[in-house]
């Protein structure tokens, strides 16, 4: 086999490069690239930054979150309502600050939303019920906002498991968190690669996205191969082994007791 | 004995061939290198061996066992081939997993159910023979593409399989990266595990090698000799160095 | 069109729950027969999740210069099986819910009914009869539009119902605030006329490119089926959704069910992405008149229901025949 | 006049460094090799200068005009700067996305709103340049790891650009291929480009380098010299053997 000598250049090649410009049009790239990125800095974090004070069984955890957003929903009366929310209130005293600052402005920021769209209700029924939706709601989206700021994807895994939910869904939710990493990483550079390659404005970025969502499920379907051998290569049938932490229980029900107390107020207080 | 046995094997891509007609017989304990042009047909080999694809006729034998697809769809038995075989992919990207080097080392001892400590010194050593201990706490994926490479192998090594498929292991590496590797192979062939890599660096290969196997552009094997036939062809050593 | 928390009441979260049970039972049971032949099947569920999610998390442009998100909910069914595809798509939907904060915790069973059972069905059905009358790619964009618009009209409707069903004694709602007349409205039309173009546009084209690349790479339509599991979802949502209705009107109506007008859910989804794409519906709960709000009442939800049995039950039946008329 | 220049330019990732404080000019028309250590920096060094990533610190400044995240934001300029520089990534998987070879080498020409003719032409010379006319009309995705490679580059010289960046372009192929693929980046100098390329292997870039470029593990530029200096120096030589 002789090595091939390379053809002379073509003229083209040889020609200086002209730059061209042409009119563009906002980019929608760019925020998706944005957005992907975020994504990839919140999975790339191993275990979120602040573990609560109290370790609790992450089996507990998500019980808790189950039966506060339940009760917040039920709960029709004032007072308690308060009282669940000075519970969380006090949750929060734990977190250190910079955590605190975050939990406060994604908060925020949903509640906000989430009263945009209630508000026209005030023409329908009153301040009174458009006041306690948006409490409430917001009520919920806090419980559920710590949950998130506090629960490593792992221990939500070992929860599932513990409240024994089916290994097929565990395995599923878990190599899904694991390929959002990849894919999301995949599609990220391929938007960039894109990009190098984006001398103009596209003319037709539909059929770009469309290439390129279809890349990107023809090429996680060789992947999934692959990741899957490497995956049972590990020992890997589907189970989680996690070597979980042997607990003293009676500090995870006891952690729950507050929410008990307030679900049998709940039941049995008819003012 | 032959630890694998290809008979006639061919592989067909749905629009390409991918092996056409192999014949081989690997012995346990063999260094082997795979050369060959680009789209000869390595890659496919490996993920024959590796049962990632099951061969479209022909027989692929390992151990004296057939792995035909029929053997391959029991997830039990897959996974003691698995165990057997430990391979580092051509794009490393697609085998890391975990979000830190260290948990990607420890996940499969880990799933073997190793104590900690096992699972601890496990992890310590792969870092330290791949010389990866200051990534130990980085996040696989945004390794650069040398240091994937690495924790790929770090992490195929802590299992501790009989036989590892390595797929240009040595791409992107530094030149000491790469005699550290070959020489960390070394090692493990003199314990006894059987070592197939592919590469397109002879020169790099040639002192470690002790059989190469070479494909052609029509995913066929056109020679297969060991190191010593080698040594008295030099116009074969020529030809060898262009792949 | 992710249905936040406290938008449905507990009673409608539960019966929906329990309405998406033997869906799931029966998804689970197809899918492990389908893994025994192709074992790429369980990695490939996880991994249609998370493309799941990273479609729906990709803005695509719309002409005026604002941004939409498809679900992708008929591009999987045809990618990975309808069946694969309802897995995946809860394992999504749980994953937004529990770690991201889109779409209710309560109101999971909600948001898997329209998105991971009524979205890829439909979107599935009118594929295949597509593929039966030789215009696959007709029935196809077809089925992504109906799909979506067919989740966006249920959702309407659980939304709408709230009113009726949770209320106080002096009439003022405790869920979602908007009624049918609200609801319904709002939801559809965002989605006909812009997020059901923009489903069927990217599922049309993300289809086409993987027909030309690797036309092996999509779900082949077993041979034969058993009918079983079809059966066992044919009677269980038959028991089911006259149980839903009897749930939602017993007793318990202070705290009972319905859903979030498509409005709500484009705009809580935009938490991460506002956008102001669907503002203009607000005029619409502005002017309505409280009193319209009461008029499709009972019959509306039963009416409501009633259709929704019937569209699964003639699904039902055109898959079935569709697999019969392929061997 | 300076082409690229680079002022005391940092860049951090989340949790680690990715270059510190780097000084550096590149003239129009230099053939510049970047080497060093795994991680040290060199794919980062390039994302910045294709305009992937802003410097956190520092100046990049290309032709005179400062790249500045403000700059960036604007699509048009950035349209204008991807003109003028190309791309190969270190890890080519990601930059092939079209359904065929000849589409994805058309992609950029058909942008610049060029004539089918010329367009057709360009893919002819591209693909036979890189010795790709075989693959024409296969699907990118399913190419083996070093035809990837090629069709990449193929892709980019399509567009003309000035600039080249090549993040290891010749990883993953033959040996012939190498000595190919780099007999082209000299003919492409020669007609006035400038290119530059990361390696790992010295040898193979000594004989068309002119400007080495040495990067420490800790991202920093530890050293920069022509190829004229270097032949001065044997001891500098045996360092970059490894690197
Ligand atoms: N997924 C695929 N689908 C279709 N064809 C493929 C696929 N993967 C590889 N091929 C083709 O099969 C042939 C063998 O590819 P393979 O990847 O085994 O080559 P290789 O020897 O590993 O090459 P390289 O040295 O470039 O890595 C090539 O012609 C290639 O284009
Ligand atoms: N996406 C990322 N997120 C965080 N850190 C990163 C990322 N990419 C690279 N790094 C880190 O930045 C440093 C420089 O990486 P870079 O990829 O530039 O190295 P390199 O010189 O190209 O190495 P190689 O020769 O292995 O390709 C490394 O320490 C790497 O781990
Ligand atoms: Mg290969
Ligand atoms: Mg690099």
């Amino acid at each position: 086999m002789e090595p091939k000598q390379p053809t002379n250049l073509p003229a083209w090649l040889q020609a200086p490069a002209s730059t061209t410009s042409h009119a563009t049009r906002v980019t929608f790239w760019q925020r998706n690239q944005r957005h992907l990125r975020a994504l990839l800095r919140r999975l790339a974090q191993p275990a979120p930054a602040i573990q609560p004070r109290w370790h609790l069984a992450p089996q507990i955890n998500l019980i808790r979150l189950l039966l506060l957003v339940l009760l917040i929903a039920l709960i029709q009366n004032a007072v308690l309502l308060w009282c669940l929310a000075l519970l969380l209130g006090f949750q929060l005293l734990w977190l250190p600050p910079g955590q605190l600052r975050r939990f406060v402005r994604s908060w925020l920021f949903s509640s906000v939303v989430a009263v945009i769209i209630v508000l026209p209700s005030y023409w329908l029924n009153g301040p009174a019920t458009l006041l306690f939706f948006s409490l409430k709601t917001s009520l919920m989206l806090a419980n559920a906002q710590y949950y998130r700021l506090t629960t490593p994807f792992q221990d939500l895994l070992s929860g599932l498991k513990s409240l024994h939910f089916p290994d097929v869904l565990i395995m599923t939710l878990a190599i899904a968190v694991t390929y959002l990493r990849m894919l999301g990483q995949h599609l990220l550079l391929t938007m960039e690669a894109l990009e190098t390659r984006t001398v103009a404005p596209t003319k037709h970025p539909y059929r770009l996205i469309g290439a390129m969502f279809g890349n990107l499920y023809l090429k996680s379907y060789a992947y999934a191969l692959e990741l899957y051998a490497a995956m049972e290569a590990r020992g890997f049938n589907g189970h989680y082994v996690r070597s979980t932490p042997t607990h003293s229980h009676w500090r995870d029900y006891l952690s729950l007791s507050p929410d008990l107390l307030v679900l049998i107020l709940f039941v049995l207080w008819r003012p | 004995m032959a630890l694998i046995n290809l008979v006639n094997l061919c592989y067909d891509y749905p629009n390409t061939t991918g092996l056409d007609h192999l014949n081989l017989t690997i012995n346990a304990g063999e260094f082997v290198c795979l050369m060959g042009p680009n789209g000869s047909g390595k890659s496919t080999l490996m993920k024959i061996l590796s049962g990632l694809a099951s061969p479209k006729s022909g027989d692929y034998q390992l151990d004296g066992q057939a792995i035909t697809a029929a053997y391959l769809a029991d997830a039990q038995r897959r996974q003691r081939l698995h165990q057997k075989i430990g391979v580092v992919f051509q794009n490393t990207d697609v085998q890391l997993f975990n979000t830190s080097v260290a948990e990607e080392i420890a996940f499969g001892p880990r799933q073997l159910g190793l104590s900690a400590a096992a699972i601890e010194q496990r992890v310590t050593d792969c870092l330290q023979l791949t010389d990866c201990e200051a990534l130990r706490e980085r996040v696989p994926y945004q390794l650069s593409g040398g240091e994937k490479k690495r924790v790929a192998l770090a992490s195929v090594l802590a299992l501790n399989p009989e036989i590892l498929l390595l797929d240009e292991p040595l791409n992107g590496l530094t030149i000491a990266a790469q005699q550290q590797i070959l020489t960390l192979l070394q090692r493990l062939q003199s314990a006894g595990k059987t070592i197939i890599m592919a590469s397109h660096n002879f020169q790099q290969v040639q002192a470690v090698g002790q059989r190469f196997i070479i494909f052609n552009s029509l995913h066929q094997i056109s020679a297969d000799m060991t190191a010593a036939d080698l040594q008295r062809q030099p116009d074969r050593q020529t030809q060898l160095m262009t792949l | 069109m992710h249905i936040p928390d406290n938008y449905l009441s507990p009673a409608t979260c539960g019966t929906l729950v329990v309405a998406m049970a033997p869906v799931w039972t029966v998804s689970v049971l197809t899918v492990k027969a389908q893994v025994k032949k192709h074992h790429e099947t369980l990695p490939m569920l996880g991994i249609a999740a998370s493309l799941a999610f990273l479609i729906m998390m990709f803005n695509l442009p719309i002409p005026g210069g604002t941004t939409a998100h498809a679900v992708g909910g008929t591009l999987l069914a045809v990618l990975i099986g309808p069946w694969a595809a309802c897995l995946a798509l809860s394992v999504t939907l749980l994953l937004q819910a529990l770690l991201f904060g889109d779409g209710g915790i309560l109101a999971f069973g909600a948001n898997a009914l329209n998105m991971a059972v009524i979205m890829p069905f439909v979107g599935y059905g009118c594929y295949r009869l597509g593929q039966k009358l030789h215009h696959e790619k007709i029935g196809l964009a077809v089925g992504a539009y109906l799909g979506i618009n067919a989740a966006a009209l249920i959702a309407g409707v659980e939304l709408g119902l709230q009113p009726l069903l949770a209320h106080t004694a002096s009439g003022a709602p405790l869920y979602c605030p908007y009624g049918l007349n609200i609801a319904v409205p709002a939801m559809l039309s965002a989605h006909l006329l812009v997020a059901g173009w923009v489903e069927l546009v990217f599922t049309l084209l993300v289809f086409q490119f993987v027909k030309r690349v690797a036309p092996t790479n999509l779900y082949q339509t077993p041979v034969k089926t058993n009918r079983r599991p079809w059966l066992a979802l044919l009677v269980g949502l038959a028991i089911l959704s006259p149980l839903g209705l009897l749930a939602s009107n017993t007793a318990w109506g202070e705290w009972d069910t319905t859903e979030l007008t498509h409005l709500l859910a484009q705009q809580h989804l935009s938490t991460q992405a506002p956008q102001g794409m669907v503002h203009g519906f607000h005029f619409q709960a502005l002017f309505s008149d409280y009193a319209i709000a009461g008029l499709p009442v009972s019959v509306g939800y039963i009416l409501s229901a009633l259709s929704a049995i019937l569209i699964f039950l003639l699904l039902i039946r055109g898959l079935q025949h569709g697999t019969e008329t392929t061997d």
